[in-house]
């Protein structure tokens, strides 16, 4: 039964999956929808999440002391290391199963959110490494393209022409001159790993490449689109909106990678101009009023209609081509030493 | 006997297996229910730069964690050393330095210019008749143990079973033997 | 029974965390720690310990992931130098913070810049306010005997607090000595199952590790972490007198040598101390009236055992393998600040020696002992030995 | 606010041991404007109660199906999320936005509900 509205409305409308409210996100945020859907998910098929979270928004306004918005193992480190520090205790999870702490069948899945800054980032090396080493877990990037926790600074993911205030659009400047870093592929190219691209807008898609990373025997990332209303200087209630637009103007493809096979989740056969989705936030609208506007959109459109091309191809060529096996079972030694 | 604290510093070449001999020479004279230390000297250098280790072994327990200034005992692995300042530094008519060369000790003493005893030891090529390979350790140890009694052959042979018989066999083991007791056999001093 | 083997200080560590068999392992390479975890992971690939090893792509993440590790109820150990702590600092507090008992071994190395791999403290004294327990060995035998007393004292319900095990590196880490080692049944019976709390792993109770922390109780949080380090001394000192009938070695806040009758007393930390016991020695035999003081334990620092053990005494010299630049020296400072509440102040001396490995030898010592005969210790001048002018 | 506690009575280490008692936090004082459910328009298809970023919807199981039962004012912040996704805010024959009669969720400001 695939998970909709309906099924987990039965399954939650008495619980709160993972996540409570009384949290102190701004009215409207992404972020705790991203949460949502990835939590419900793992509780529905199962799995105890245990949560890691980079400093950020959803950290620091999730678990203001004395009180914690998380009803499932939660722990915050600092920023650049989210992927470490959950790599750590899966790792204790793998100890303790080994020495018959945990019961066999008992099913945890480890979590890491972070947002761009601390994925993009600072973060990266971390993940980098935690995803090369092969540990059982899912990282989630809610991506809204800026350091907003510390007020709309430019991050890697920041798009180009976005007003930040670490690189505004001034007299001479246009603000954010580069293109966003595809941290997407950078994932992929571990190889090992399930990358996909989510959207809060695509519950369905969403919730099954969760699914597919809970099942997937090795590390998963997932970049979510992942609207900051406030410094995207868009109405409250636009969330949802702005990632269905951001998909449909190609800025934002749904894919997924799988040891190197691409698929791309969602068609868009008449993709709307990117421009729309420019034109629809207000983070952009200081650049609008530039002469130069029109070359950094089209640069952009360009960028996102071949990228989108490069995608369908690259699905293509790697029809049922995985790079790699199945990432190496874990403790196959180990197992016959256990003590 | 030497007195309470004797005190060596070998020179060699990284790679040739000083630090090594260092930590079998303190770990046969433990085993003689002695008290020891065995530490090299460190830097950056990489397989061929000229390299130091040293050793302490003693009656009684070591308390020195600072380098060996004045060695009773100079143990030269590769004679092409021989004219570096460091090989007499601290030493004195007192130091003994063992050396393996096919040379004889008027030479070493003409290269290195170093007043205590010389005794030389053609170590490298006992090595390659026994063992087949120029590794000139074993047969160093042999010399000291006759030179400076500061070890004795059986435990060093006790040392060559603990570490060659497991992973090589009991052949290996006589080899390594038989060039020891050639070192013990074989090495000159003179005086 | 006790056997006596030959082994490096990195190897004496590793020995001790094989006969531990910790949970989780995680570490990143770095000259003079590197030997420690090559060790380990000798014994996890040959499958003697079942301990999970995470081969992390640098110290930050190491230390990232012991507290991932143990606020997941394992025993997590790690180790690390110089640079390596340097680039955990961050993590290194929040591991103390989060009252995780993480254990990490230090091959003490100096600080860059310029990149300097040897032997001094800068590492370990630039942490001395992160909020672990700092140990710190003088030879083999202690680093290993501290390994083993070390989950002891931090998962102990009164302390919750992270151990660092200092050990000078190379001249330990790399040196062979005489070391006694323990059956593995004496060190598995002594060192005992893990005391958790509050574990991630534990989905029927969770909890919330890290919270933001703000003006309305971070200081009550501090101030818990202040009140756990007054726990440590009478934790150490049971920990030690327990180790004491295991093992016959018996470990104080800080160690005595020839001081009862000492009119000057020189104080150390690490290897050093050793080599003044042995010029202490010879200064004995020529009739100098001349003890030792070594700290065993540097964090929480044993202020009373200082002051009762300087108090009157003629002339105190402290060495220093670290400075503070534009201020006193640590050890120094610390001492110094001790002897402010004393009845009667010595005369104190402040001499750093040995920065970056340069060597220091008996004569050195002798020299800051000659000082103190004759009268000529100045509090408020820091001397250096073995370096040119 | 709670009392706050001393260091003695509180747990080591900034651990919160109560899970997800942020519950006890009240958002709804956010609000500017109000969500009001007009349960005659509404399909139950669940997206308001999917998509809330506070858990605001209130949802009871009637004959085994979800029902929308109107809002947990405790929580919601006024975000207007829930009439955004709300398929009866738009017009199926026009595709324009529904009038408000039509509608199960509309906005309201929330100096309209003077005290409650």
């Amino acid at each position: 039964m695939p998970l909709n509205a309906i099924e987990l409305a039965k399954l939650f409308h008495d619980k709160n999956p993972g996540i409570t409210p009384g949290h102190r996100m701004c009215p409207g945020c992404a972020a705790p929808v991203v949460v949502k859907f990835a939590l419900m998910t793992a509780i529905a098929k199962g799995y105890h999440p245990v949560v890691g979270l980079a400093t950020g928004c959803l950290e620091v306004s999730t678990t203001i002391y004395p009180y914690t918005a998380w009803n499932v193992p939660y722990i915050h480190n600092a920023f650049e290391n989210v992927a470490a520090t959950i790599s750590g205790v899966e790792t204790a999870f793998r100890a303790a199963k080994k020495r018959g702490e945990i019961p066999p069948d008992k099913k945890l899945a480890f979590f890491a959110f972070a947002g761009d800054g601390g994925t993009y980032d600072i973060g990266l090396q971390s993940l980098s490494g935690a995803v090369e080493r092969g540990h059982k877990f899912i990282y989630i990037v809610y991506d809204n393209e800026g350091y907003m926790n510390t007020g709309n600074q430019r991050s890697g993911a920041t798009p180009p022409g976005s007003d930040t205030t670490t690189a505004p659009v001034g007299k001479r400047i246009p603000g954010k001159l580069q293109l966003k870093k595809n941290i997407v592929e950078i994932m992929a190219a571990h190889e090992n790993v399930y990358v996909a691209t989510v959207a809060i807008s695509e519950p369905i898609d969403f919730m099954r490449k969760i699914e597919k990373a809970l099942e997937f025997d090795g590390p998963a990332f997932i970049a979510a689109h992942s609207a900051c209303v406030r410094f995207w200087r868009v109405n409250d209630d636009k969330a949802v909106e702005s990632s269905k637009l951001a998909i449909e103007t190609l800025y934002w493809p749904l894919y997924e990678v799988e040891r190197g096979v691409y698929r791309v989740t969602k068609k868009v056969t008449n993709p709307r101009p990117v421009e729309e989705y420019i034109r629809a936030q207000g983070r952009f609208r200081p650049l609008l009023a530039r002469p130069d506007a029109k070359e950094i959109i089209e640069e952009l459109q360009q960028y996102v209609t071949s990228r989108y091309e490069r995608l369908l191809a690259l699905e293509e060529i790697t029809k049922d081509k995985p790079l790699r096996g199945p990432w190496a079972k874990e403790d196959i030694q180990t197992d016959e030493h256990a003590m | 006997m030497p007195g309470k604290l004797f005190e060596v510093r070998w020179h060699g070449r990284a790679g040739q297996g000083a630090k090594s001999a260092s930590q079998m020479l303190a770990e046969a004279a433990l085993d003689m229910g002695k008290y020891i230390q065995a530490f090299p000297e460190y830097g950056a250098e990489r397989t061929g730069a000229p390299m130091k280790a040293f050793n302490r072994i003693s009656d009684e327990p070591i308390l020195l964690h600072s380098s060996v200034e004045k060695p009773d005992l100079v143990v030269v692995i590769d004679d092409t050393l021989l004219g570096n300042p460091d090989i007499v530094a601290g030493t004195d008519e007192n130091t003994i330095m063992i050396v393996n060369t096919v040379r004889d000790s008027n030479w070493v003493r003409q290269k290195s210019g170093f007043k205590g005893k010389i005794c030389v030891v053609k170590a490298t090529d006992i090595a390659l008749e026994e063992l087949g390979r120029g590794t000139p350790n074993t047969v160093m140890l042999g010399a000291i143990a006759r030179v400076t009694g500061v070890i004795e052959l059986k435990y060093v042979e006790e040392k060559i079973r603990d570490m060659f018989l497991k992973k090589f066999g009991e052949e290996v083991v006589q080899k390594n033997i038989r060039a020891l007791h050639r070192g013990y056999e074989e090495v000159r001093c003179d005086a | 029974m006790p056997t006596k083997q030959a082994l490096t200080g990195a190897e004496a560590i590793a020995y001790a965390m094989k006969q531990i068999n910790p949970d989780v392992v995680a570490a990143y390479p770095i000259t003079p720690q590197t030997p420690v975890v090559e060790y380990f992971a000798k014994y996890v690939a040959d499958g003697v310990v079942d301990t999970e090893m995470i081969p992390v792509e640098s110290e930050h993440s190491a230390m990232s992931a012991c507290v991932g590790a143990a606020a997941a109820g394992a025993r997590a150990f790690t180790a690390t130098a110089a640079v390596g702590l340097a680039l955990m600092h961050e993590i290194v507090y929040i591991a103390a913070s989060l009252r995780l008992p993480i254990v990490m071994a230090v091959a003490n190395r100096a600080l860059s810049g310029p990149i300097n791999i040897h032997c001094d403290h800068s590492d370990a004294m630039a942490e001395r306010d992160s909020g672990w327990i700092q140990l710190w060995a003088e030879n083999v035998q202690e680093a290993y005997d501290f390994t083993v007393m070390a989950y002891r004292i931090g998962e102990h319900p009164d302390v919750r607090l992270p151990v660092m095990i200092n050990f000078d590196g190379f001249i330990i880490s790399h040196g062979v000595e005489v070391l006694e080692t323990l059956d593995d049944d004496v060190v598995k019976n002594f060192v005992g199952k893990p005391i958790k709390m509050y574990s991630l792993l534990d989905t029927d109770h969770p909890v919330t590790y890290g919270p933001l922390d703000l003006y309305d109780y971070y200081f009550e949080h501090k101030r818990q972490q202040i009140e756990a380090m007054k726990h440590v001394p009478r934790v150490f000192k049971q920990v030690a007198e327990e180790f004491a009938k295991i093992s016959g070695r018996k470990y104080d806040l800080v160690e005595e040598y020839m001081t009862d009758d000492a009119e000057y007393i020189m104080i150390a930390l690490g290897s050093t101390a050793g080599t003044i016991k042995h010029t202490i020695k010879e200064l004995r035999a020529e009739g100098k009236k001349v003890g030792l003081v070594k700290p065993w334990v540097f964090r929480p620092f044993p202020k009373f055992e200082l002051q009762r053990i300087l108090n009157g005494r003629k002339g105190v010299i402290v060495l220093d393998r670290s400075a503070s630049f534009g201020a006193e020296a640590p050890l120094y400072e610390a001492v110094k600040s001790a002897l402010y509440e004393v009845a009667v102040r010595p005369q104190l001396g402040s001499y750093v020696y040995g920065l970056g490995g340069r060597d220091i030898t008996p004569a050195h010592i002798r020299q800051a002992f000659e000082d103190a005969f004759k009268g000529y210790l100045i509090a408020d001048e820091e001397r250096y030995l073995g370096l040119r002018e | 606010m709670p009392e706050l506690k001393g260091w003695k009575e509180l747990p080591i280490g900034g651990i919160i041991v109560e899970p997800g008692n942020a519950k006890q936090y009240k958002t709804g004082t956010w609000r500017v404007l109000r969500p009001v459910y007009q349960p005659e328009n509404c399909i139950h298809c669940m997206q308001c109660w999917l998509y809330c970023p506070d858990q605001a919807i209130v949802v009871e199981i009637v004959d085994g199906k979800p029902k929308m039962k109107g809002y947990n004012y405790y929580y919601c912040k006024g975000c207007g999320l829930c009439a955004n996704v709300c398929p009866r805010s738009i017009d199926p024959k026009t595709k324009q936005p529904a009038p408000e009669e039509k509608r199960a969720i509309i906005m309201r400001p929330e100096t309209d509900f003077a005290e409650e």
